[in-house]
Parts: C-alpha cells; structure tokens; sequence
C-alpha cells in the first residue's frame, strides 16, 4: 500500500515536469500570416519596469491594428513578434538573436529602458540594423551608432539637456535662487539624472549644498528630507522612482520643506496611481514630463490614441491615463514606418538614412533626430502641479491641472514662484 | 542646534520606523525563533496584506487597520493550513530544515507572481484621512503616516507578549520552542499548538501589510527587499524573544534614519545588514538570546 | 601531577555566560585503566568530556595527553592523536551505510594504512555482533544497534582511549551486558576506557576507579567501594 | 562512473561544443546555451557547499558578481583578455569564499544563510556606490567584434562557458570520489560527529567553500562581454540565488549529476518559457515545480530514478523466483 502510494507520487512529478516542458516548448513562437513585415522586441512584461512595458506594449498594437486597417506597409500587412524581457538585461541578447536568427524579423526596435536597451546595443550594431529605442539615457554615448534612435525627446545630451531645463526655469526666477539641494535612488536613471545636475548647476551658477542619494528600498523620507529642510536650499531637485516619488513627496508635507521650487526629475508623477493618491499634495512641484493635456500639445491623433489606449488600459491593470509612455511607444513605430513607406525598402541602410534626414510627423508632434539619434533639440517639459483639490482622476484628463512652463513654445501658463505660494 | 534638532528627530524617525519593522518582524520571530521553522516566505505574506487591506480600501473604502484586523482571522487560518502541509511534508518526516527552506521559497514564488496576476505591476496606495498629517512636539516633527504604524505594531508585540505568557497556549508554545516532552506534561499537543503558532505567526502579516502599504505604495515584488531585514531583526532581537524582537526593530530602524541623516541615505541599508553580520559573528544567540 | 596519569585533566574550568559548568576540576587516569565518571543530572559530566574530546574549549586549567598538551588542539587531532568517543545520543552519519560510518574514521584518524580498511571496518562490526548490518543504511537500526555502531565508529578510530557517554542509557539489563562485554573486551585489547554512566551496577561493575562530580566540580574520587560509602556522594544522590 | 568513462564524456561533450561552432550559425542557441551553461556551472558550484556539505548559501549573485565586476575592472584599467578575466575573477569570488568559510566557524544552519543573504546585500551597496564600475548607472562594455579561432565572439563565450561547465562538473566527480567528498558528507550528517572521527572540518569547509566561490567567479565572469552592459541590479539578481538553489533540488543534490540534470531542465525549460509563455506565468511554473519536488520527490530526479529503478529491480528479482 504505502510502496503504491509512493510510486504514484514518483509518477506524479515525473508527469509534471514532462507536461511542463511541453507545454511551454509546445507553444508557437507566432502565428505566421501572408508574408508579413515583421518586427521584433523584447519589452518588459514582468519586473520592474512591468507597468510601463505592458502600457507600451498596448500602445504598439495599436498602432500594428492601425497601420494593418490602412493596408499595411508597402502593401504588406505588419506583425509584432515580442518576448517578455522580465526587466532583466541578462535576458536581451538571447531575445534578440532569437528574434533575428530565428524568427527573422526584418527589424528591430528596442524595449524600454537603458539597462534594457544597452544589452541590445551590440548585437544591432554587429549586424548593422536600424534600432529605435523607447527611453534610454544616453544608451549610443559609448558606441555612437549611427543606426540608433531616441523617442524620448531629452537633447542632443540626453543627461544634460534632461535635467538642465529644470534649473533654467529656476535661474529666470527673480531673485535668482542661489543653492540647491540634490537627492536621488541609487539606480540607473536617477544617477544620471544627477550627473546631469550638478553640470547645469555648474553652468548656471548654483551653489550645492546637498547631495545624496538613498537605497531604492528606502521605507522613511523624513530623515532625508529634514536634512535637506536644515540646508535650507532655495532649490530641491529629486531624482526617483514612483514609490520613493510618492515617499518624498509626503515627507516633505510632513517635515514641511518649503524651498522656493521642488521637484525636477520625479519619475511617477506622471502617472495616474500617484497623481489621484497625493491629490493636492502635488499642488506647485515642478517635474519634468514629455506630454500633457494641455492645449499647446494637442497634435494631431494624440487624443483619439489616448482614447483608445484608455479603453483598453483598465482592462489590463496598467496606467489609466497613458500620457507618459504609450504615445512615445506609438511614435517610435510610426517613425520607422514612415522611414520604410518613405524609402519603399526593407534595407536596413536606406531606413537608417531616411530617419536620421527627414522629419517626422508622429502624435508626440514633429520629430527629427540629430547625428548621435537623440533628439536634435531637447523637448523636455517643465509642468507645474496647479489648482488640484481633490484626487479624482477625471481631472488630469483635462487642461489646467499640469501647466507647462518651459519651454517657451509650449507654455500654457505661468509658472507660481515661490513654491508656498502655488501649494494651495 | 540644527544639529541637535536633526539628532532628536533622526532617533524619533528611527524609532517610528522601527515599531513597523516589529510588526513585520513578529511573525518571523515566532516561525524561526520560536518553531525552527524558516519562513522565507513572510514577506510576501506581509504583501498579500497589504493588497487586501489595498481592495477592501480601494473597493469599500475601508480603512487599512481595520481591514488588517478584519483578516486576521483568515491569514490564521492560512497559516495553520500552511503549517499542516509543512508538518506532513518535512516536519514528520525530520527532514532538515533545508527542504522546508526550499519549500518556502516555492511559496515566496507562487504568492507573488499570484499577486502580479491579480493586481498588475502598477504601485497601489490607500487613502486614508491620518495619511499626510503631522504633528509637532517641540523640535520634533511626527508623521501620522509612521505614527500610526509604530503604534499599532508596538500594540501588537505587546498583545502576543501577553498571550505568550498569561495564556496557556502562550506558554505552550514557549515549552514546545525549548522541549516537546515537557510540552506533552502539560497535556497539549505539539502539532496543533506549533499549528497555533505559525497560524498566529501568518496572522500578524495581515497587520503588518496594512501599515507596510500606509507607510508608502507596494508592488508585488517589493517582499524581498524585506526578507533580509525581517531575518536581521529576528536574528538581533534573539531568536523569538518578543519584546528583544521589538529592541532589535528600534535599533535597527534607528541606525538606518542615524546613517540616512549624518552619513548619507545610501548606506542605511548596508549599515543594518552590517550589524546583523556583526552580531551574527559575535554573538549568534542574538542581543537577548536565550 | 601523578607521574603515570595517561590522561591528566588539571583544573579545567568551562562557563557557559554566568553559568559555571566546571569549576577547576581535576583528574588521572592511568593507562589502560577503566575509570567510571558518575554524578547527578547536569553534574556537568558531559561538559568534562566535551573538554576532553575538544568540542569545547576549555576556560581555564590544561589537559594532557600522553604526556602531550592538548588543551588548545581542535577535536580531530586529538582523535588522531588516540582520543575517541561515542555520543550519548548516537549522531551516525545517516546517509551512510554502517559501514560506511566505520570508514571515516578509519580513514581520517588511523593514518597510514589504505589497504584492508573493509576488512579492518568488518571486523570491528563482527566485534559488535554489526556485521549483518554492515550494509544497511545507518538511519534504519534500532536503538540498541545504534549505540553498538556509536562505538564501533569510535573504535574505528583506533583510539588508546575511549570515552564512552551513557552507551547503556534507556537499554535492558542484557543489553547492558551485552555492552558491558564489549567494553571489557576492548579494555583487555589494552584501550583505556573512561565510562560516564547512569546506571549504577554497571559503572560500579567496570570501573576501577570512579570520581564524582558535582554542580561543576568534584566532591569523590576512589574504587568503586569508597565510592558507594560517601557521605558526600550519596547527599548529592538523595539531596539532604 | 570511472575516471575513464567519465574523462571520455566530458572530452566527447568539449568536442561536440567545438563542432557545432563549426556548422551551427544562428546566435540564438549560442546565447540561450551560455546561460545554461551558466547555470550548470553556478548549480555545481552551490551544490559543492549546499548540496556535499550541508550549508545552504543564499549569496550565489554576491560571488557571480564579484567575478562579474571583476572582470569590468580588468577591462577598464588594462583592456584585459578574458583568460585575466576569469583568473581574476576566480580569485577575488575564492577569496571571498574563503572568508565565508571562516564564517562557518561561528555560524551553523540557518544562521548561516542569513548571513550570506547579508553579504550579498552589503557587497550590492558597494557597488551601487563605486563609481569606478558605472555605480548605479551601470557600465557599457565593448565586446570585442571577434575571437581569434573562432571569428565570431559569442561563440567563443560558449565555448569558454562550456569549458567551464565541464571544469565545474569534473570538480564536483573527483570531490564527491575523494576522501574530501565523504569527510563532507559526514560533515552534512553531522558536524560534531565528523569533528569527532577525526575529520578535520573546518579545513574540509574552507575547501568547499572556496571552491564554490571560485567556481561561481567563473561563471561570473565572461557575464559582462555577454551582456555587454552591467549594472549593480541584473549581477545581483535574487534569480542566481533560486536558481542555484533550485536546479540541485530538482535534479537531486547528492551527486554531481543532479545539478547538471536540473540546470539543464529548468535552465532550458526558462529559456523556452522566456520566448515563449513570455509572462509571469514562467515565474509561477518555478514555483509549482519547486514545491512538488521537495514535497513529493525530496532526492529530486536522481533520487526518483533510483527509486523507480530499485522497485523494477525488486519486482524481476521477485517474479524470477
């Protein structure tokens, strides 16, 4: 009896590991239709950077759904081929020569993130591709390939150009604030954004009276954020990922830190899930952004995506307003769809060329790249939190509540200086 | 005198943070401290916490603590239910403790990505009217945010300090830590009060999940940013000693807000896995160690 | 310091944080000598031992060994120095055969003789009345088999002396003897055997000597008939 | 296995490794089969120390990244060749094995563990704030475009990964057949007992687990040339600690060919499932296999296959007479 039991429990374990191979090697990579023009990703589904990744992913089958209703490109119908990157880089070079030696697809585009873009790097170059990529910071700084596209419009010097608008804002002030106070998490982004900082500091002639950074698994703001209260800076920059975006902010509530602005380089306040949590606490930060609803920003399609991509938001647990990301992971294909409309070609070459020399019409507006495949102009906003006074979502859909004060072209208000006098 | 004011109010911080970090901490001091049993998995206990207490906020509008204290009961069961697997698979069978760690950092998996399947990646917060106010007492500056936390997790040790010792389950779980003869003595059965106790031990994670997602947002994989800490503390406070659990929580919350506010944030964490390695190699019993 | 002391324990003193274990005891054994150390629960009996054997470092005092230092050496050379035990409760190794268990001594402490190592386990595990379970795994022996293969790893070894903790505890009176029989046999062989016992009739059966120890410290030394006249002895027994 | 026969096997897989850079173009299987390689050597490497001698090590990503970092010094200050890389990188991942060693010292079991899960985080830290190796911003390498030999570089990291494996899985033979091998299984089986026999256990643990940090070294490696950019989060990942730990679990931790079966297994199966399943869903397979196994197959495969093959020989044995 116990000699049966156990022999069934061996069958048991046995079966399940063959049914679990199976089952995941069982699985087709794709579905093949008509000779499609494939294009492939590895984007991060899992981990992470997971909530961003599927908001983008929803946003590029939109724009696969869009393009294959007007007939495809080159009368030939798209289809995405994607892998989930898990947000882990050690996952990027096999999804990639997967994607190319395997599934041949004709080309590529990036998943999102540096440290998500950076492993893809050389093996695009190796074979010469054309590679647009979805936010990463100064990713083509080492290699300087002239096949690689930004989307994410930071400048020609990403780090630089990102952070600098920040404190031009600050140095128009009058009288001109005159120290600042930087904090960070220690990861990739919010370093460089405080690389980037202390040059414009530099170059705008502020004094820096602190300048830390923290753990990403830091529970408590106020110890940070009363040191920096005890400064006394004129400015606060913060470089930091949503949950710690959210934990200074209320810190600085609680400890009351009022310099004359804060924010900068707040990553998540962007997004819906904080923006209705912290309701009026966001009233006068100043943070940067690459889209909002405001009236100077309407360019042509962007609201009738956003509808759609919010029809679908909800369903798939992502962010429910989709101003961050998703319109960027559209333009980024229509890019390279109208590179090869434009040059009617698959080559890798002729693509390469078109979107380094021509202008492109997309719903984040007219792009043009410069010689490195940044953005040939920086077109980072400064937005300032005004006139929230509850933490109803149905606000930031519309103009007024996040108003662009840099750059001069987009402005869609005034900016209210000091800080105190805009938290209201 | 700026310098004193950030001192007074690095050691208030500390010792707010600290009160949270007992209520994280408990349930491993009593599974590990005082069962033997390696509960890696807690963590993600204290996850599952606190995406209840984020539904029943987000859907009803409750309030975080008492969602917490409304789940209580059914995170007891879950980990009576917990244990039974684990006393049928390893326990009876006097396996070592290695398999049961494997066995939890199974579970560790399962609840997580179960909580990714059900709630997305998305950070989640509640809202609660006490989030956000603050109040002063001379220098120091106190945030509900973390008040309320601290209170009710120094609230918590104190309520299984006393069923530990005024009640006769308590100090049947005492015994059945030191000896399980002596334990059958007194006429219980060591199952079902080792069942009791990493019930209660999973209990406390309902809790402390609710004042993990007050304090700041959650996502699902945030659990294992805590496992260490969690083990620091347990470790540090002696291995199932409740209120050593409760000391060690404090001097661990205050050397990370001493090191955030004189040395610099970045080096918090370092600094109490630092004294947990320390302790460990001077003193493996703990501060308080039986 | 007696000059034929084969084992010379001088002072030793063991505390556990503020408890005092072993309070500067001190004793002799001569060689080939069958030397009983008795007294009540918590006595600190094994805690003397553990000092012997070296998996406690001692406080205070020194110990020798044939006419060596051995006070600072960690465990396993003084097992190859001729030092064995066998635990109280049995720690066989339980993923290995019986005779598996016999071959890491013999391997690790008994240098210098590779070949016949089967051969040399077998026979020892013949002496123990083991060799039908020589290739079973050590985790499925009952009770009794335990304690015969706890010394039988010990002799393995090759020890000159042997220290034997409570090898009789919870077994019937012949499996006792079946012991006993054992441990006279090896001291016939010329091994000194220090026997640290419960049961009364065996210890005061096979000893020689005997000391006692209590609270930490010795309160009688002697053969077995002094031993059993002490008035300090049997208060420490009976209690006042 | 004998010397002989398992001399041949590896020279035979060595050999076919070499072959099939010969005829076999497509990169894919040359990026997917390093990290499988990557994971039998790391599961060998753990199972050296967890699996032989009983101390469960949860900083696997400490001593893989060290042995990555190491390398991105290397290739910063002096442009280094991989063989420095691998040397280096053995050296400073054995050292700080051997440090771990002495640990054991003081700390037994679970207490153990912790302090390696304590490790890995305090060494995590200094990265992240040195920033010499990129800090937290993290550094791009430059691959070399070829190798010589083999033209393209990947396949020479291959080849290098398979070597290494080989390496790895020769160590693990000739402890687990050595007189190391059974004094640290009496040390597993009990520790004080072991002591007591006469083995010498504290210098049997600093073997194991020097050994062990020297081989995850290795595996730690040629990691920066493959992903071309490292930063403090992907070397320390939590996945290196599970799956070390998990591939000897399922495979069967006893012997050497127990972690090869289960990195193999679950290394190719997360492959597939990463181009595949593409969800959390991969995550949540580990997690279901890993429960069964150690509830319903505690000696992993090995174990099960063994079982399995002792009934059936039982029941001819029992049907002959």
């Amino acid at each position: 009896m116990r000699r049966n039991r156990s022999r069934t429990r061996a069958w048991a374990v046995v079966s399940l590991l063959i049914g679990a191979l199976f089952a995941s090697s069982a699985w087709p990579g794709a579905a093949s239709a008509a000779d499609p023009i494939k294009i492939g990703f590895g984007m991060a589904l899992t981990g992470g950077l997971a909530a961003n990744g599927k908001a983008a992913l929803i946003a590029m089958q939109l724009w696969e759904a869009d393009v294959n209703k007007k007939g495809g490109l080159l009368g030939r119908p798209v289809q995405l081929v994607y892998y989930d990157d898990q947000t882990k880089g050690a996952t990027v070079p096999g999804i990639y020569t997967k994607l190319l030696d395997v599934d041949k697809v004709h080309f590529v585009v990036s998943g999102y993130g540096t440290n998500l873009i950076a492993p893809a790097m050389p093996i695009v170059m190796e074979r010469k591709l054309v590679f647009p990529a979805l936010f990463g910071l100064a990713n083509n700084e080492k290699h300087n390939y002239s096949g690689y596209f930004q989307i994410m419009p930071a400048g020609p010097r990403p780090a630089i150009d990102w952070t600098g608008t920040y404190l031009e804002v600050a140095a128009r002030q009058t009288p001109k604030p005159q120290t600042l106070a930087l904090v960070g998490a220690d990861a990739e982004y919010p370093h460089n954004a405080l690389a980037g900082i202390r040059e414009n500091a530099k170059r705008l002639g502020f004094k820096v009276v602190y300048d830390s950074t923290y753990p990403p698994n830091t529970v408590d703001f106020t110890p940070i954020v009363r040191v920096i209260k005890a400064q006394n800076p004129d400015v606060v920059f913060v470089a930091s990922y949503p949950p710690d975006s959210a934990g200074m902010v209320l810190a600085a509530h609680e400890v009351g830190l009022q310099p004359k602005m804060f924010g900068g380089g707040m990553v998540g306040l962007q997004f819906a899930a904080l923006l209705t949590k912290l309701g009026p606490k966001l009233n006068g930060i100043v943070n940067y952004d690459f889209w909002v609803p405001e009236p100077t920003l309407k360019f042509s399609g962007i609201e009738d995506f956003l509808k759609r991509y919010q029809a679908q938001a909800e369903k798939a647990g992502v962010d429910p307003l989709g101003h961050y990301l998703p319109p960027w992971a559209y333009a980024y294909l229509q890019v390279l769809g109208q590179a090869i409309e434009g040059t009617k070609s698959l080559d890798q070459q002729k693509v390469a060329d078109y979107v380094r020399t021509q202008e492109h019409d997309t719903i984040v507006g007219k792009v043009k790249f410069g010689a490195n495949g940044e953005w040939a102009t920086s077109r980072v906003l400064q937005v300032q939190f005004q006139g929230i006074e509850t933490t109803d979502i149905a606000q930031f859909h519309k103009a007024g509540k996040r108003v662009v004060v840099w750059p001069e072209q987009y402005k869609s208000g005034k900016l209210i200086y000091p800080y105190s006098s805009a938290m209201k | 005198m700026v310098w004193l004011d950030l001192l007074l109010n690095a050691l208030a911080a500390g010792i707010l943070l600290g009160g949270f970090y007992a209520a994280v901490s408990l349930g491993i001091a009593l599974a590990f401290g005082l069962l033997d049993i390696v509960n890696i998995a807690h963590p993600v206990f204290v996850m599952l916490g606190s995406y209840v207490a984020y539904g029943m906020n987000a859907r009803f509008g409750f309030d975080p603590i008492l969602t917490g204290l409304l789940f209580t009961p059914v995170f007891y069961a879950l980990g009576v239910l917990l244990y039974r697997v684990y006393y049928v698979s390893f326990e009876r069978k006097g396996a070592e403790s290695l398999r049961g760690l494997v066995f939890f950092f199974g579970v560790l998996f399962i609840v997580e990505v179960s909580l990714l399947l059900a709630f997305g990646v998305d950070y989640r917060m509640v809202e609660a009217r006490y989030i956000g106010e603050t109040f002063q007492i001379g220098p120091v500056g106190i945030a509900f945010r973390l008040l309320v936390p601290c209170v009710v997790g120094v609230a918590l040790t104190g309520a299984l300090y006393l069923f530990l010792s005024r009640t006769f389950y308590g100090r049947a779980i005492q015994a059945v830590a030191q000896d399980s003869f002596a334990l059958r003595l007194m006429g219980a059965n060591p199952f079902r009060v080792k069942g009791i106790a990493f019930g209660l031990a999973i209990a406390t994670a309902a809790l402390a999940g609710a004042l993990l997602i007050m304090i700041g947002p959650v996502e699902p994989a945030m659990n294992r940013e805590y496992i260490g800490r969690v083990f620091a503390v347990a470790v540090l406070g002696g291995m199932g000693s409740i209120g050593g659990t409760l000391v060690a929580a404090i001097i661990v919350g205050v050397a990370e807000s001493l090191t955030s506010t004189f040395y610099g944030p970045s080096w918090g964490v370092a600094v109490s896995f630092g004294v947990l390695l320390l302790a460990l190699a001077v003193r493996p019993s703990g501060l308080f160690g039986r | 310091m007696s000059a034929e002391a084969f084992l010379d324990v001088q002072g030793v003193t063991k505390r556990f944080g503020g408890f005092q274990a072993l309070s500067a005891v001190s004793l002799q054994v001569r060689q080939g000598e069958r030397f009983g150390l008795i007294g009540p629960n918590g006595s600190g009996k094994t805690t003397l031992i553990n000092c012997i054997s070296g998996t406690l470092r001692t406080d205070g005092g020194r110990i020798v060994f044939a006419d060596q230092d051995i006070t600072t050496l960690p465990a396993h050379r003084r097992t190859r120095l001729g030092i064995a035990r066998s635990f109280q409760i049995p720690k066989p190794f339980t993923s290995m055969t019986v005779l598996q268990n016999l071959m890491i001594p013999i391997e690790y402490a008994g240098r210098g003789h590779r070949d016949g190592v089967v051969d040399e386990a077998m026979g020892i595990l013949g002496l123990m009345g083991l060799a039908a379970k020589a290739h079973v795994p050590s985790a499925a022996l009952t009770q009794i088999e335990m304690r015969k293969l706890e010394l039988a790893r010990a002799m393995a070894a090759r020890p000159r002396l042997l220290v034997s903790d409570e090898a009789m505890a919870g077994l019937s009176s012949t499996e006792v003897d079946d012991i006993l029989a054992i441990l006279f046999e090896l001291n016939q062989r010329g091994i000194t055997i220090v026997m640290i016992e419960h049961i009364m009739r065996a210890v005061m059966r096979f000893s020689e000597r005997i000391a006692v120890l209590d609270a930490g410290e010795k309160i009688a030394e002697g053969g077995p008939d002094e031993i059993l006249a002490d008035k300090r002895v049997e208060k420490a027994y009976l209690g006042e | 296995m004998g010397a002989r026969s398992f001399g041949a096997v590896a020279l035979a897989v060595v050999v076919a490794g070499l072959a099939v850079t010969r005829v076999l173009d497509n990169q894919y299987y040359y990026f997917a089969g390093y990290v499988v390689l990557q994971y039998v050597v790391l599961a060998t490497a753990w199972n050296i120390l967890g699996g032989y001698t009983g101390y469960v090590n949860f900083g696997t990503p400490a001593f893989f990244a060290l042995g990555a970092y190491t390398a991105v010094v290397l290739i910063q200050s002096l442009k280094a060749p991989l063989a420095i890389q691998l040397v280096a990188g053995a050296i400073i991942s054995g050292l700080l094995g051997l440090a771990l060693g002495y640990l054991t010292l003081r700390l037994r079991g679970v207490f153990f563990s912790i302090a390696t899960l304590a490790l890995a985080v305090v060494l995590q830290t200094m990265f992240i704030n040195w920033e010499y190796t990129g800090g937290a911003r993290g550094i791009t390498l430059v691959r070399p475009a070829s190798a010589p030999l083999f033209g393209n570089y990947v396949q020479f990291l291959f080849v290098v990964m398979l070597g290494l494996a080989v390496l790895a899985v020769a160590t693990a033979w000739w402890i687990e057949r050595s007189w190391i091998g059974r004094g640290l299984t009496a040390i597993r089986d009990n520790e004080e007992a072991a002591e007591c026999m006469g083995v010498p256990t504290l210098r049997l643990k600093l073997v194991a687990t020097t050994v062990s940090g020297v081989l995850m070294g290795l595996a730690g490696a040629p990691f920066p040339y493959y992903v071309t950019f490292v930063e403090p989060t992907s070397v320390f990942d939590l996945n290196y600690a599970v799956n070390s730990l998990a591939m000897p679990m399922i495979g069967g931790s006893t012997t050497w060919i127990g972690p090869v079966i289960g990195a193999v297994l679950l290394g190719t199966a997360q492959q597939i499932a990463t181009v595949t399943i593409s969800s959390a869903l991969n995550l949540l397979l580990v997690g279901l296999i890993l429960v069964a196994f150690v509830i319903l197959a505690p000696e992993g495969i090995v174990g099960l296959v063994q079982r399995l093959a002792r009934r059936s020989g039982e029941r001819t044995r029992r049907s002959g007479v």
